[in-house]
Protein backbone atom coordinates (compact mmCIF):
# COMPACT_ATOMS: atom_id res chain seq x y z
CA UNK A 1 0.00 0.00 0.00
CA UNK A 2 1.34 3.55 -1.01
CA UNK A 3 0.79 6.28 1.55
CA UNK A 4 1.30 10.12 0.55
CA UNK A 5 1.68 12.73 3.18
CA UNK A 6 0.92 16.50 2.80
CA UNK A 7 1.50 19.69 4.14
CA UNK A 8 2.40 19.32 8.26
CA UNK A 9 1.20 16.01 7.98
CA UNK A 10 4.63 15.15 5.90
CA UNK A 11 6.38 17.54 7.89
CA UNK A 12 5.12 16.15 11.19
CA UNK A 13 5.89 12.48 9.78
CA UNK A 14 8.93 13.34 8.31
CA UNK A 15 8.69 11.73 5.16
CA UNK A 16 6.70 12.56 2.02
CA UNK A 17 5.54 8.86 0.98
CA UNK A 18 6.02 5.29 1.84
CA UNK A 19 5.57 1.84 0.57
CA UNK A 20 3.98 -0.19 3.89
CA UNK A 21 2.37 -3.59 4.36
CA UNK A 22 -0.42 -3.23 7.49
CA UNK A 23 -1.69 -6.04 9.27
CA UNK A 24 -4.54 -7.48 8.35
CA UNK A 25 -6.59 -6.24 11.18
CA UNK A 26 -6.41 -2.60 9.02
CA UNK A 27 -9.31 -3.09 6.74
CA UNK A 28 -10.49 0.52 6.31
CA UNK A 29 -9.29 3.99 6.56
CA UNK A 30 -10.06 4.56 10.29
CA UNK A 31 -8.17 1.38 11.04
CA UNK A 32 -5.47 2.24 9.27
CA UNK A 33 -4.74 5.87 10.81
CA UNK A 34 -4.74 4.33 14.27
CA UNK A 35 -2.11 1.78 13.22
CA UNK A 36 0.00 4.43 11.58
CA UNK A 37 -0.30 6.17 15.10
CA UNK A 38 1.84 3.37 16.73
CA UNK A 39 4.65 3.59 14.20
CA UNK A 40 6.48 6.69 15.83
CA UNK A 41 6.25 9.86 17.67
CA UNK A 42 5.86 11.89 14.47
CA UNK A 43 3.12 9.68 13.20
CA UNK A 44 1.40 9.95 16.86
CA UNK A 45 1.98 13.68 16.50
CA UNK A 46 0.43 13.90 12.88
CA UNK A 47 -2.51 11.92 13.60
CA UNK A 48 -3.32 12.63 16.89
CA UNK A 49 -6.53 14.79 15.78
CA UNK A 50 -7.92 12.07 13.26
CA UNK A 51 -10.96 14.51 13.05
CA UNK A 52 -8.41 16.98 11.32
CA UNK A 53 -7.17 15.02 8.74
CA UNK A 54 -8.55 14.47 5.31
CA UNK A 55 -8.51 10.64 3.42
CA UNK A 56 -8.35 10.32 -0.44
CA UNK A 57 -8.22 6.38 -1.47
CA UNK A 58 -6.47 6.42 -5.05
CA UNK A 59 -7.19 10.53 -4.93
CA UNK A 60 -10.59 10.24 -4.06
CA UNK A 61 -11.96 11.46 -0.79
CA UNK A 62 -12.93 9.16 1.58
CA UNK A 63 -14.31 8.97 5.02
CA UNK A 64 -12.84 6.81 8.09
CA UNK A 65 -15.31 3.77 6.63
CA UNK A 66 -14.41 2.99 3.67
CA UNK A 67 -12.50 0.14 2.86
CA UNK A 68 -9.02 -0.13 1.84
CA UNK A 69 -6.27 -2.89 -0.07
CA UNK A 70 -3.47 -3.54 -0.20
CA UNK A 71 -3.40 -2.09 -3.78
CA UNK A 72 -4.46 1.55 -2.64
CA UNK A 73 -2.66 4.75 -3.07
CA UNK A 74 -3.80 6.67 0.55
CA UNK A 75 -3.26 9.90 0.62
CA UNK A 76 -3.62 11.94 4.49
CA UNK A 77 -3.41 15.78 4.67
CA UNK A 78 -5.09 18.45 6.51
CA UNK A 79 -7.78 20.42 5.18
CA UNK A 80 -7.21 22.21 1.80
CA UNK A 81 -6.33 25.77 1.50
CA UNK A 82 -6.07 27.07 -1.96
CA UNK A 83 -7.69 29.41 -4.21
CA UNK B 1 -15.13 23.81 -23.46
CA UNK B 2 -13.37 23.08 -20.60
CA UNK B 3 -10.00 24.14 -19.68
CA UNK B 4 -7.90 23.35 -16.53
CA UNK B 5 -4.28 24.14 -15.39
CA UNK B 6 -2.08 22.81 -12.49
CA UNK B 7 1.34 25.03 -13.18
CA UNK B 8 3.98 26.49 -11.74
CA UNK B 9 4.28 29.48 -14.41
CA UNK B 10 2.13 32.42 -13.82
CA UNK B 11 -0.47 33.23 -16.66
CA UNK B 12 -1.45 35.42 -19.26
CA UNK B 13 -5.08 36.48 -18.01
CA UNK B 14 -5.97 38.59 -21.02
CA UNK B 15 -5.17 36.04 -23.50
CA UNK B 16 -6.68 32.93 -21.27
CA UNK B 17 -9.77 34.56 -21.39
CA UNK B 18 -9.92 35.64 -24.71
CA UNK B 19 -9.01 31.78 -26.12
CA UNK B 20 -12.53 31.25 -23.98
CA UNK B 21 -14.13 32.70 -26.46
CA UNK B 22 -12.42 33.15 -29.28
CA UNK B 23 -14.15 32.63 -32.49
CA UNK B 24 -17.51 32.31 -30.80
CA UNK B 25 -20.57 34.25 -31.44
CA UNK B 26 -23.27 32.82 -28.67
CA UNK B 27 -21.90 34.08 -25.42
CA UNK B 28 -23.20 36.88 -23.62
CA UNK B 29 -20.65 37.17 -21.02
CA UNK B 30 -17.45 35.85 -19.05
CA UNK B 31 -17.16 36.08 -15.34
CA UNK B 32 -13.63 35.91 -13.90
CA UNK B 33 -11.80 36.07 -10.76
CA UNK B 34 -8.32 36.15 -10.04
CA UNK B 35 -6.48 35.15 -6.81
CA UNK B 36 -3.63 37.06 -5.30
CA UNK B 37 -0.99 36.78 -2.66
CA UNK B 38 -1.79 38.82 -0.15
CA UNK B 39 0.61 40.17 2.13
CA UNK B 40 0.64 38.51 5.56
CA UNK B 41 3.45 39.66 7.36
CA UNK B 42 4.58 43.29 5.92
CA UNK B 43 8.11 43.04 6.87
CA UNK B 44 8.40 43.00 3.03
CA UNK B 45 10.13 40.02 3.05
CA UNK B 46 7.14 37.57 3.02
CA UNK B 47 6.42 34.45 0.29
CA UNK B 48 3.87 31.80 0.41
CA UNK B 49 4.95 27.73 -1.10
CA UNK B 50 2.04 26.03 -2.45
CA UNK B 51 1.91 22.83 -1.98
CA UNK B 52 -0.25 20.07 -4.14
CA UNK B 53 -1.00 16.57 -4.74
CA UNK B 54 -0.30 16.07 -8.37
CA UNK B 55 -2.70 14.30 -10.73
CA UNK B 56 -5.69 13.98 -7.62
CA UNK B 57 -5.64 18.22 -8.16
CA UNK B 58 -5.73 17.91 -11.96
CA UNK B 59 -8.77 15.20 -11.41
CA UNK B 60 -10.63 17.28 -8.44
CA UNK B 61 -10.55 20.54 -10.85
CA UNK B 62 -11.92 18.67 -13.69
CA UNK B 63 -14.59 17.67 -11.46
CA UNK B 64 -15.27 21.14 -10.02
CA UNK B 65 -15.61 22.19 -14.04
CA UNK B 66 -17.40 19.69 -15.27
CA UNK B 67 -20.07 20.03 -12.34
CA UNK B 68 -20.63 24.03 -13.29
CA UNK B 69 -21.29 23.18 -17.13
CA UNK B 70 -23.29 20.85 -16.12
CA UNK B 71 -25.27 23.22 -13.39
CA UNK B 72 -25.48 26.37 -15.35
CA UNK B 73 -25.12 25.48 -18.66
CA UNK B 74 -21.95 26.90 -19.44
CA UNK B 75 -20.51 27.34 -22.80
CA UNK B 76 -16.90 27.52 -20.99
CA UNK B 77 -14.78 27.17 -18.33
CA UNK B 78 -11.45 27.87 -17.14
CA UNK B 79 -9.77 27.23 -13.87
CA UNK B 80 -5.60 27.91 -13.57
CA UNK B 81 -4.34 26.95 -10.58
CA UNK B 82 -0.26 27.82 -9.66
CA UNK B 83 1.58 26.08 -7.22
CA UNK B 84 5.50 26.55 -5.83
CA UNK B 85 6.73 29.61 -4.11
CA UNK B 86 5.06 32.96 -4.90
CA UNK B 87 5.24 36.64 -3.87
CA UNK B 88 2.85 39.04 -2.46
CA UNK B 89 0.96 40.49 -5.67
CA UNK B 90 1.90 37.74 -7.47
CA UNK B 91 -1.45 35.53 -9.00
CA UNK B 92 -2.55 32.34 -7.84
CA UNK B 93 -5.28 31.40 -9.40
CA UNK B 94 -8.06 32.31 -12.50
CA UNK B 95 -11.06 31.02 -12.71
CA UNK B 96 -13.79 32.15 -15.82
CA UNK B 97 -16.77 30.95 -16.83
CA UNK B 98 -18.59 31.81 -20.32
CA UNK B 99 -22.68 31.44 -20.28
CA UNK B 100 -25.14 33.30 -22.50
CA UNK B 101 -26.35 35.14 -19.37
CA UNK B 102 -24.43 36.88 -17.13
CA UNK B 103 -26.10 35.71 -13.61
CA UNK B 104 -25.20 31.99 -14.87
CA UNK B 105 -21.41 33.55 -15.21
CA UNK B 106 -21.16 34.98 -11.87
CA UNK B 107 -22.88 32.08 -10.03
CA UNK B 108 -20.92 29.71 -12.08
CA UNK B 109 -17.54 31.75 -11.31
CA UNK B 110 -18.49 31.92 -7.49
CA UNK B 111 -19.33 28.24 -7.34
CA UNK B 112 -15.76 26.99 -8.79
CA UNK B 113 -13.77 29.45 -6.37
CA UNK B 114 -15.79 27.99 -3.23
CA UNK B 115 -14.96 24.02 -4.37
CA UNK B 116 -11.91 25.07 -5.33
CA UNK B 117 -11.27 26.55 -2.07
CA UNK B 118 -12.76 23.72 -0.46
CA UNK B 119 -12.16 19.97 -2.21
CA UNK B 120 -8.79 20.88 -4.77
CA UNK B 121 -5.84 19.75 -2.85
CA UNK B 122 -3.44 22.64 -1.98
CA UNK B 123 -2.05 23.64 0.92
CA UNK B 124 0.07 27.12 1.77
CA UNK B 125 3.01 27.48 3.65
CA UNK B 126 3.39 31.62 4.87
CA UNK B 127 6.93 32.26 5.48
CA UNK B 128 7.72 35.68 6.47
CA UNK B 129 11.62 35.59 7.87
CA UNK B 130 12.30 33.15 10.09
CA UNK B 131 8.91 32.22 10.72
CA UNK B 132 6.44 29.40 9.15
CA UNK B 133 3.01 28.71 9.02
CA UNK B 134 0.65 26.92 7.01
CA UNK B 135 -2.48 28.59 6.45
CA UNK B 136 -5.38 27.04 8.71
CA UNK B 137 -8.80 25.97 6.47
CA UNK B 138 -11.86 28.38 7.15
CA UNK B 139 -15.03 27.83 8.54
CA UNK B 140 -16.54 30.93 6.01
CA UNK B 141 -15.31 28.90 2.93
CA UNK B 142 -16.90 25.66 4.25
CA UNK B 143 -20.27 27.84 4.70
CA UNK B 144 -19.53 29.40 1.41
CA UNK B 145 -19.37 25.63 -0.10
CA UNK B 146 -22.01 24.76 1.48
CA UNK B 147 -24.61 26.88 0.04
CA UNK B 148 -23.92 25.32 -3.40
CA UNK B 149 -25.25 21.51 -2.14
CA UNK B 150 -28.56 20.71 -4.14
CA UNK C 1 -8.16 53.86 -8.07
CA UNK C 2 -11.26 54.29 -9.79
CA UNK C 3 -10.89 53.75 -13.81
CA UNK C 4 -13.81 55.10 -16.10
CA UNK C 5 -14.20 54.99 -19.57
CA UNK C 6 -16.52 55.17 -22.89
CA UNK C 7 -14.98 54.57 -25.90
CA UNK C 8 -15.43 53.24 -29.39
CA UNK C 9 -12.20 51.04 -29.76
CA UNK C 10 -11.77 48.06 -28.11
CA UNK C 11 -9.90 46.97 -24.83
CA UNK C 12 -7.13 44.59 -23.66
CA UNK C 13 -8.82 42.53 -20.93
CA UNK C 14 -5.90 41.35 -19.03
CA UNK C 15 -3.61 44.46 -19.31
CA UNK C 16 -6.91 46.75 -18.12
CA UNK C 17 -7.48 44.04 -15.41
CA UNK C 18 -3.27 43.88 -14.53
CA UNK C 19 -3.14 47.58 -14.40
CA UNK C 20 -5.94 47.38 -11.63
CA UNK C 21 -3.43 45.13 -9.40
CA UNK C 22 0.15 46.54 -10.36
CA UNK C 23 2.75 46.84 -7.79
CA UNK C 24 -0.23 46.19 -5.40
CA UNK C 25 0.20 43.54 -2.31
CA UNK C 26 -2.77 44.09 -0.40
CA UNK C 27 -5.48 42.56 -3.50
CA UNK C 28 -6.81 39.17 -2.33
CA UNK C 29 -9.01 38.92 -5.44
CA UNK C 30 -10.21 40.71 -8.43
CA UNK C 31 -13.68 39.88 -9.73
CA UNK C 32 -14.50 40.96 -13.57
CA UNK C 33 -17.36 40.86 -15.90
CA UNK C 34 -16.70 40.67 -19.70
CA UNK C 35 -20.50 41.43 -22.21
CA UNK C 36 -20.35 40.12 -25.52
CA UNK C 37 -22.43 41.08 -28.50
CA UNK C 38 -24.35 37.82 -28.99
CA UNK C 39 -25.70 36.94 -32.48
CA UNK C 40 -29.34 37.52 -32.50
CA UNK C 41 -29.50 36.98 -35.44
CA UNK C 42 -28.49 33.71 -37.17
CA UNK C 43 -28.14 34.84 -40.92
CA UNK C 44 -24.41 36.17 -40.45
CA UNK C 45 -24.99 39.67 -41.35
CA UNK C 46 -25.78 41.00 -37.71
CA UNK C 47 -24.65 43.94 -36.43
CA UNK C 48 -25.15 46.10 -33.17
CA UNK C 49 -25.10 49.97 -32.62
CA UNK C 50 -24.37 51.39 -29.11
CA UNK C 51 -26.01 55.28 -28.79
CA UNK C 52 -24.73 56.90 -25.55
CA UNK C 53 -25.37 60.45 -24.19
CA UNK C 54 -21.94 61.76 -24.03
CA UNK C 55 -21.22 63.36 -20.52
CA UNK C 56 -23.83 62.14 -18.50
CA UNK C 57 -22.59 58.17 -19.47
CA UNK C 58 -19.24 58.96 -18.00
CA UNK C 59 -20.68 60.75 -14.83
CA UNK C 60 -23.35 57.88 -14.36
CA UNK C 61 -20.62 55.34 -14.74
CA UNK C 62 -18.52 57.32 -12.13
CA UNK C 63 -21.00 57.72 -9.94
CA UNK C 64 -21.40 53.67 -9.87
CA UNK C 65 -17.72 53.11 -9.63
CA UNK C 66 -17.64 55.30 -6.53
CA UNK C 67 -20.70 53.66 -4.88
CA UNK C 68 -19.10 50.26 -5.33
CA UNK C 69 -16.14 51.72 -4.18
CA UNK C 70 -17.61 52.71 -0.76
CA UNK C 71 -20.04 49.64 -0.21
CA UNK C 72 -17.56 47.17 -0.25
CA UNK C 73 -14.49 49.15 0.62
CA UNK C 74 -12.86 47.90 -2.55
CA UNK C 75 -9.34 48.51 -3.48
CA UNK C 76 -9.79 49.33 -6.97
CA UNK C 77 -12.72 49.46 -9.44
CA UNK C 78 -12.65 49.51 -13.58
CA UNK C 79 -15.65 50.35 -15.80
CA UNK C 80 -15.16 50.15 -19.85
CA UNK C 81 -18.16 50.58 -21.95
CA UNK C 82 -17.78 50.87 -25.58
CA UNK C 83 -20.05 52.55 -28.01
CA UNK C 84 -20.50 52.72 -31.95
CA UNK C 85 -20.87 49.69 -34.23
CA UNK C 86 -20.06 46.44 -32.85
CA UNK C 87 -20.29 42.47 -34.61
CA UNK C 88 -21.59 39.25 -32.71
CA UNK C 89 -18.60 38.43 -30.59
CA UNK C 90 -16.77 41.96 -29.89
CA UNK C 91 -16.75 42.86 -26.19
CA UNK C 92 -18.91 45.55 -25.43
CA UNK C 93 -17.82 46.37 -21.62
CA UNK C 94 -15.32 45.07 -19.06
CA UNK C 95 -16.24 46.02 -14.89
CA UNK C 96 -13.96 44.56 -12.19
CA UNK C 97 -13.13 44.78 -8.56
CA UNK C 98 -10.13 44.83 -6.45
CA UNK C 99 -10.76 43.56 -2.98
CA UNK C 100 -9.46 41.94 -0.12
CA UNK C 101 -11.40 39.15 0.09
CA UNK C 102 -13.66 37.34 -2.73
CA UNK C 103 -16.88 37.69 -1.95
CA UNK C 104 -16.54 41.55 -1.59
CA UNK C 105 -15.25 41.65 -5.48
CA UNK C 106 -18.09 39.28 -6.86
CA UNK C 107 -20.75 41.36 -5.12
CA UNK C 108 -19.41 44.55 -6.48
CA UNK C 109 -19.04 43.24 -10.00
CA UNK C 110 -22.39 42.16 -10.08
CA UNK C 111 -23.36 45.24 -8.75
CA UNK C 112 -21.67 47.31 -11.45
CA UNK C 113 -23.05 45.49 -14.35
CA UNK C 114 -27.02 45.67 -12.22
CA UNK C 115 -26.60 49.70 -11.72
CA UNK C 116 -24.75 49.89 -15.49
CA UNK C 117 -27.48 48.32 -17.15
CA UNK C 118 -30.37 50.23 -15.57
CA UNK C 119 -28.91 53.48 -15.12
CA UNK C 120 -26.22 54.33 -17.80
CA UNK C 121 -27.36 55.69 -21.08
CA UNK C 122 -26.42 53.49 -23.26
CA UNK C 123 -29.15 52.04 -26.05
CA UNK C 124 -28.61 49.32 -28.28
CA UNK C 125 -30.13 48.79 -31.55
CA UNK C 126 -29.96 45.57 -33.74
CA UNK C 127 -29.63 44.86 -37.18
CA UNK C 128 -29.92 42.22 -39.08
CA UNK C 129 -30.23 42.36 -42.87
CA UNK C 130 -32.92 44.85 -43.51
CA UNK C 131 -34.60 44.82 -40.26
CA UNK C 132 -33.12 46.91 -37.74
CA UNK C 133 -34.71 47.76 -34.22
CA UNK C 134 -34.60 49.35 -31.10
CA UNK C 135 -34.09 46.49 -27.70
CA UNK C 136 -36.01 46.25 -25.03
CA UNK C 137 -35.03 47.30 -21.68
CA UNK C 138 -35.53 44.06 -19.74
CA UNK C 139 -38.09 43.65 -16.20
CA UNK C 140 -35.62 40.92 -15.19
CA UNK C 141 -32.72 43.96 -15.05
CA UNK C 142 -34.90 46.67 -13.02
CA UNK C 143 -35.34 43.30 -10.65
CA UNK C 144 -31.46 42.42 -10.38
CA UNK C 145 -30.49 46.01 -9.45
CA UNK C 146 -33.36 46.43 -6.65
CA UNK C 147 -31.93 43.97 -5.12
CA UNK C 148 -29.27 46.55 -3.96
CA UNK C 149 -31.35 48.94 -3.04
CA UNK C 150 -30.43 49.69 0.47
CA UNK D 1 -33.66 75.49 -22.96
CA UNK D 2 -32.00 72.71 -24.44
CA UNK D 3 -33.57 69.74 -25.42
CA UNK D 4 -31.80 66.06 -26.34
CA UNK D 5 -33.40 63.06 -27.75
CA UNK D 6 -32.10 59.48 -28.19
CA UNK D 7 -32.68 55.81 -29.87
CA UNK D 8 -36.32 55.72 -31.24
CA UNK D 9 -37.36 58.89 -29.48
CA UNK D 10 -34.91 60.83 -31.40
CA UNK D 11 -35.79 58.75 -35.04
CA UNK D 12 -39.25 59.49 -34.33
CA UNK D 13 -38.65 63.04 -33.75
CA UNK D 14 -36.44 63.38 -36.32
CA UNK D 15 -33.80 65.32 -34.79
CA UNK D 16 -31.28 64.82 -32.27
CA UNK D 17 -30.96 68.05 -30.76
CA UNK D 18 -32.57 71.55 -31.18
CA UNK D 19 -32.70 74.89 -28.71
CA UNK D 20 -36.52 75.91 -27.97
CA UNK D 21 -38.74 78.93 -25.59
CA UNK D 22 -41.58 77.13 -23.91
CA UNK D 23 -44.37 79.41 -22.63
CA UNK D 24 -44.59 80.25 -19.50
CA UNK D 25 -46.52 77.62 -18.55
CA UNK D 26 -43.98 74.63 -18.82
CA UNK D 27 -42.62 74.78 -15.65
CA UNK D 28 -41.61 70.86 -15.19
CA UNK D 29 -41.15 67.93 -16.48
CA UNK D 30 -44.58 66.85 -17.28
CA UNK D 31 -45.37 70.14 -18.61
CA UNK D 32 -42.74 70.03 -21.15
CA UNK D 33 -43.99 66.65 -22.64
CA UNK D 34 -47.06 67.78 -22.55
CA UNK D 35 -45.92 71.15 -24.94
CA UNK D 36 -43.60 69.07 -26.90
CA UNK D 37 -46.52 66.87 -28.28
CA UNK D 38 -48.35 69.79 -29.99
CA UNK D 39 -45.23 70.06 -32.16
CA UNK D 40 -45.88 67.82 -34.70
CA UNK D 41 -46.47 64.32 -35.60
CA UNK D 42 -43.15 63.51 -34.79
CA UNK D 43 -43.25 64.50 -31.39
CA UNK D 44 -47.19 63.04 -30.42
CA UNK D 45 -45.55 59.45 -31.98
CA UNK D 46 -42.51 59.87 -29.81
CA UNK D 47 -44.32 60.85 -27.04
CA UNK D 48 -47.03 59.07 -26.82
CA UNK D 49 -46.88 56.89 -23.96
CA UNK D 50 -45.19 59.47 -21.17
CA UNK D 51 -44.55 56.34 -18.88
CA UNK D 52 -41.93 54.87 -21.20
CA UNK D 53 -40.13 58.49 -21.55
CA UNK D 54 -36.94 58.61 -19.17
CA UNK D 55 -36.06 62.20 -18.78
CA UNK D 56 -32.54 63.92 -17.46
CA UNK D 57 -31.91 67.34 -16.45
CA UNK D 58 -28.50 68.74 -16.99
CA UNK D 59 -27.77 65.05 -17.15
CA UNK D 60 -29.25 63.90 -13.70
CA UNK D 61 -32.49 61.60 -13.73
CA UNK D 62 -35.52 63.21 -13.05
CA UNK D 63 -39.30 62.71 -12.96
CA UNK D 64 -42.07 64.45 -14.29
CA UNK D 65 -42.85 66.80 -11.04
CA UNK D 66 -38.91 68.12 -11.23
CA UNK D 67 -38.49 72.00 -12.21
CA UNK D 68 -36.80 72.88 -15.47
CA UNK D 69 -35.51 76.42 -16.44
CA UNK D 70 -34.69 78.09 -19.34
CA UNK D 71 -31.06 77.53 -18.66
CA UNK D 72 -31.19 73.65 -18.83
CA UNK D 73 -30.00 70.94 -20.73
CA UNK D 74 -33.09 68.54 -20.81
CA UNK D 75 -32.56 64.97 -22.21
CA UNK D 76 -35.63 62.55 -23.79
CA UNK D 77 -35.10 58.91 -23.96
CA UNK D 78 -36.13 55.29 -23.80
CA UNK D 79 -35.29 52.93 -20.76
CA UNK D 80 -31.78 52.70 -20.93
CA UNK D 81 -30.03 49.43 -22.83
CA UNK D 82 -26.28 48.93 -22.00
CA UNK D 83 -24.05 46.40 -20.84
Amino acid sequence: MKLIYFAWLRERIGIAEETVTPPASVTDVTSLIEWLKGRGPGYALALAKPEAIRVAVNQQYRKGPAPIAASDEVALFPPVTGG
Amino acid sequence: MAIVRVQAADFDTGAELDALTRGRRDVGGVASFTGLVRDFGGSGDAAMTLEHYPGMTERELEAIAAEAVQRWGLQGVLIIHRYGRLQPGDRIVLTAAAAAHRQAAFDACMFLMDWLKTRAPFWKLEETGDERHWVEAKASDDDAAAKWAK
